[in-house]
């Protein structure tokens, strides 16, 4: 069994250049580490550089100064992308085997997908092309072929938007399920608060510009006990101590 | 260079000389005369250049002035005449261009282009004779040589002056002739007929291989015996001659049988320097590359043999 | 679309229509112009029934075919790659563009002599040249291609650590895939073209040694005859394996289903 | 990208760089070669400049250039037309599919001995016939780009219901760039090999004139210097118009900023 | 001043045909009227066919068995897809300026879109392209374009995720204002009931395959107390009524 990673996270500071010419920081000064198997939330206002960051830790953005890094190197790793980003002209079932490592390509090495695609209500849609999705349907698609990797680190983007509330509870039960078994590192960006302080360890709140870490909270309230009142308390708690960023 | 006893030659499938290279092979005559003859037909005059240059044949037709040329610039090409039949000027039969002087603002078709030996002989007897030069005076119009036919059948131009073998399908199809380059030559001052186009391949190649090369030049005259004799050898050529009709294959039959040398080589060496000099008056450094008279060694010393 | 179904019935028909009807324009206009160098239909079938009889037409259709095939796929796949590496490396690209623009405007005849003088009067040296003249076009449009490549998707390919093949066959291909199509349609008609000019200028056989040698006797029929047995074989390839390719490499799209019907 | 301020500033050294190796390349070969078929670049210098000095250049290159723009004006005009319009509807798509993979496959030779013959020895016979023979290969490649075209954004502009003019301009224009591009492109080249032939077989002057008249003569360095030069006019649009108005319609890609410093 | 428009929609079935061939109905015997002036929400399961049926309603597929109608015709019509659907080769201003109706286009004509733009928080991003914008901030500008267009129908599908919530509030309630304002007709596909019952008169409810009408429910709190404990309670109520579709 392979060991998930530790994730030290410095980004001193990112410049955007755009296409007008003008240079713009986006971030500054902000540093965290992700212990291992820990399930942390990146929280900040539309705009404040919340992907900006999750893709340099991805190591999709070279340009910045700072540096990140993953021990031990070698690790799984999987990202749910605020778009859906599947290959068009590949089926539903094509798009989550191609992410899987080489050594599970194989006719037999290949993992089977059944019980995956029945949780996400995929099951009927294996040979469908992803034009032919609706984009909930599309999303889906994105976080089985995320879940299907088995991942030791796993970044999502706001993996739960345009989903009904049935469907994005089974996925966000699903999600807790594969962190467990897998002992994985979860990095994920969302605005919903709620359902950040029901899934997560640690909160990170991102704000200004360029944003800053303006706030680093653990959620106090036992997993068992995160459906009741102690969770609408610590919410309430966190509007009021960060009512820039904070909504719930 | 092909093994002793072989003979390469890279011709125009439907050109003239073909006429008589397949009269060889048909008779046997290179078994007569001890060589074996293998012939590459190609599509066009540059593609027998080409290979020539890339050492793919041993021979080729061509004309002096791009041997004289090649001399000039260290390659040892050298020459041997084929036949005297030049290019000539022809109108339709209607036409009220009768002699050189109504050629004034006519247009003019020339197949070859501005550096073609009969239209540079016709510039200068125009201007010698009548103080005009057409390329000036009238409206030369440069083409392809089938083209150009056709355009003179569709009465788009008022003139065209075409290789022989063009100029006989016009004669069958009613054009007069207004004046040959041959013709031209000799008002300008030659004595005689020269020739147009020879055989011209590498001196060195042909002293290597000298029985080959006398064996050829022998069977070639044998062939042109035949087929300025037998008007049933040219039956035998009607397709490769592409006529349409008995008018059209006479008039090439005609045409080749009056264009086989017939005259000392000595001579028509004096007279095609007295050309040379002429031409190089006519199209400058572009046409001659520099060498204001005729490379020495242009005309292949052919042992007495007829010619 | 409504009514594309019915559509997918009248293919056939609507391109024999389309065939017929080019023929019986033509044949209009020779019957109009009623001149020998404007041969209707009917001369020119006529010409290719004596000329298939004696064997020559298969004999120049399936060497130049061959020429054509071979120098195709050569420039395809060379092509393709340098294309490819020049959208994707700005380098590279500035390393290799004037090389590029120098040989795609270098004029054929120039590459056809310099190759036949270089290489011999071979088979070879006739491939490399309709090869040589073709293959900067296929790297300028693949290079659009591969210019135009969808960034996000590398990305995607590049954090779920897809394999160079995994990466060429399932992401970076499909994306060029029209360009391929341009390239390739326009290319081997280029391509022919081109093989036209080699076999006049050094091969003894082809298609286009005969469409010449007809040119000298200014054999219309002829001409046409050669040339338009050339085009039936290049519609057949376009109608048999060109297009239900493109259809199944497209099937993707949406409502493809419905018109590939 | 890292690093790719630092490639801007070496932009023109690379591409000198990249001239002067092929020049060097060329010398090189040239001195190996040793033969008169095989001129270096000196030979050809010296016979451009005394090509130029009497004004033979210059006015066959001008000449020649003239009719490559208005061909290539007509073919891309007309070609990116029927090209969206075949891609866009699939009935035309159909009917015209035949004629235009004819037009393709027709030999340049045929297409240029017809319009001769038809429309004259003119200079309107020669721009019409290196038109039809380029507007099939720009036909070819806009139907793929406009069988490209995102519907998504169609159906934006239909629903905010935009005119015939915005939706071409802003919509579909931008959406074909890379294919306009690529055949433009490749497209000039052809255009201008074809043009050579067009001289060849029936104009008076030009550069495919020139060199036909040098080939008789197989004055290599003539043929090469003619078609150097053309090759530098070509260059030089490609430097001074093409690739900056690239960049510029290009600037919206995600890092075109820092690329095109 | 023109006269929001009356929808008449009747699909009696719409069927999909996907590339492997089958053939699947996606909605079946959906009718309803919109009223002139009304603000309708449309609520159902991810995949169930609530795109298609705005697809349906702006024109853009008519391959399908039914009618819509809008009278009068001629109205000016907006959407904001589910997806931004933004040129990226144009400027945030430009994509805004170039969904104008033809006679606000000349630059006299043109109107004042500041005040939209700071709303909307995209004042200083006016000259920028949409690749180099966050996903949050190109739905923004999709909102941007429906907006300046001021349309007599304005038909949106998921409009405010991926927003967080401070900007999604005011989002809102500018929307609301507009339809006050212009006294537009609006069609609006969400997953978020909470945000449909604050916000719409009456809630269309779709569930099923293929998907049928199962719930048309108006909303019975006055729009003056939908901050209060009756929206609570409105919920609850849709909640055991619906609980296949709803989850609040
Ligand atoms: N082009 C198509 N071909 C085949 N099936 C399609 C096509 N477009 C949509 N579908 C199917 O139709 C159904 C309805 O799609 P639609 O986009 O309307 O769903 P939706 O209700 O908007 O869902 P979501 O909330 O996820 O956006 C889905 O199951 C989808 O897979
Ligand atoms: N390529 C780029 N060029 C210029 N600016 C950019 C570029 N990419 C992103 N930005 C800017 O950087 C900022 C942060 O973007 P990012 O995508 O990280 O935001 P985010 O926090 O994920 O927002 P959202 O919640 O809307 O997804 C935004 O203001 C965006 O406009
Ligand atoms: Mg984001
Ligand atoms: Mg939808």
């Amino acid at each position: 069994m392979r060991h998930p990673g530790q994730l030290d996270v410095r980004i001193d500071s990112k410049i955007f250049r755009s296409a007008d010419g003008a240079a713009t920081q986006v971030l500054c000064g902000l540093g965290f580490t992700l212990s291992p198997g820990s399930f942390t939330c990146l929280i900040g206002p539309s705009g404040c550089g919340k992907t900006t960051t999750l893709r340099i830790v991805l190591g999709l953005d070279r340009d910045f100064a700072g540096k990140v890094t993953l021990s031990p190197p070698g690790l799984r790793m999987a990202a749910v992308f605020q778009e859906p980003r599947l290959l068009p002209w590949r089926t539903v079932e094509q798009n989550v085997r191609l992410a899987l490592p080489p050594e599970e390509q194989g006719p037999g090495a290949a993992p089977d997908l059944d019980a995956l695609f029945a949780v996400l209500g995929l099951k009927d849609l294996r040979a469908r092309y992803p034009d032919e999705l609706s984009v909930g349907l599309a999303r889906r698609v994105a976080l089985a072929r995320a879940f299907a990797v088995m991942p030791d680190l796993l970044l999502l983007d706001e993996p739960f938007v345009s989903l009904d509330e049935h469907i994005a509870d089974r996925l966000r039960h699903h999600l807790l399920q594969l962190w467990q078994a897998r002992a994985a590192t979860v990095l994920m960006v969302t605005h919903n608060v709620r359902e950040a302080a029901r899934l997560a360890d640690r909160l990170l709140l991102l704000n200004g510009r360029p944003a800053r870490l303006v706030g680093d909270v653990a959620v106090p309230v036992a997993r068992a006990a995160r459906g009741s009142e102690a969770l609408g308390r610590f919410l309430d708690d966190l509007t009021r101590e960060f009512p820039e960023t904070v909504l719930a | 260079a092909s093994a002793a006893g072989t003979l390469r030659v890279a011709v125009l499938k439907f050109g003239t000389v073909n006429w008589e290279l397949s009269t060889i092979r048909r008779h046997g005559m290179d078994a007569q005369h001890g060589f074996t003859l293998d012939v590459l037909e190609m599509a066009g005059d540059q593609a027998t250049k080409v290979a020539l240059q890339a050492g793919e044949v041993d021979m080729i037709v061509s004309d002096w002035l791009w041997v004289s040329r090649q001399r000039a610039e260290g390659r040892r090409y050298t020459f041997v005449p084929f036949s005297s039949a030049l290019g000539s000027l022809m109108v339709p039969a209607d036409s009220p261009i009768h002699g050189l002087a109504d050629l004034k603002g006519r247009k003019i078709a020339v197949a070859g282009g501005p550096l073609d030996k009969s239209w540079l002989l016709l510039r200068g007897v125009t201007e010698r004779h009548h103080g005009f030069d057409p390329a000036v005076e009238s409206e030369p119009v440069f083409g392809a040589p089938p083209l150009l036919t056709q355009k003179a059948e569709q009465g788009e131009v008022d003139a065209v002056l075409n290789y022989w073998h063009y100029s006989a399908r016009l004669e069958a199809k009613g054009f007069r002739r207004i004046i040959g380059a041959n013709e031209a030559a000799m008002a300008l001052g030659a004595d005689g007929p020269i020739s147009a186009i020879g055989y011209v391949f590498d001196e060195d190649w042909a002293a290597g291989d000298i029985a080959t090369v006398r064996g050829f030049f022998a069977a070639s005259r044998d062939a042109k015996e035949l087929l300025r004799s037998s008007d049933a050898e040219w039956e035998a050529l009607r397709e490769m001659t592409g006529a349409k009709d008995d008018a059209t294959l006479v008039a090439l039959r005609e045409g080749f049988r009056e264009g086989i040398p017939a005259r000392p080589l000595r001579e028509e060496m004096v007279d095609t320097a007295k050309v040379y000099d002429l031409l190089a008056e006519l199209g400058g450094d572009k046409l001659v590359g520099g060498s204001k008279t005729m490379a020495p060694g242009t005309f292949w010393p052919v042992p007495a043999n007829g010619y | 679309m409504a009514g594309s179904d019915a559509a997918g019935a009248f293919r056939l028909p609507l391109r024999l229509l389309s065939i017929l009807g080019f023929l019986a324009l033509w044949a209009l206009a020779a019957v109009l112009a009623d001149r020998a160098e404007v041969p209707g239909p009917l001369e020119v079938l006529d010409f290719l029934t004596r000329e298939a009889a004696d064997g020559q037409l298969f004999y120049h259709l399936a060497i130049t075919l061959a020429r054509v095939a071979a120098a195709f796929l050569i420039a395809m796949f060379i092509g393709t790659a340098v294309g490819v590496m020049m959208g994707q490396h700005r380098r590279l690209d500035r390393l290799l563009d004037p090389w590029v623009i120098l040989m795609l405007n270098l004029p054929a005849l120039v590459v056809i002599v310099l190759c036949y003088i270089w290489i011999g009067l071979t088979e070879a040296a006739a491939v490399t040249a309709v090869a040589l003249n073709k293959i900067p076009n296929v790297v300028v449009t693949l290079r659009e291609g591969a210019k135009a490549l969808d960034p996000r998707l590398m990305e995607m390919a590049q954090v779920f650590r897809f394999s160079r093949l995994r990466l060429l066959r399932h992401v970076i291909l499909p994306q060029l895939f029209p360009f391929i199509a341009a390239a390739g349609r326009s290319g081997l008609a280029l391509i022919w073209k081109i093989v036209l000019v080699v076999e006049l200028l050094g091969r003894s056989n082809g298609v286009g040694f005969q469409i010449h040698l007809y040119f000298q006797l200014f054999d219309v029929a002829a001409i046409l005859g050669y040339a338009l047995a050339f085009v039936c074989v290049m519609l057949c390839i376009e109608y048999i394996v060109v297009q239900p390719l493109e259809t199944h490499l497209n099937r993707w799209r949406p409502g493809a289903a419905s018109r590939a019907a």
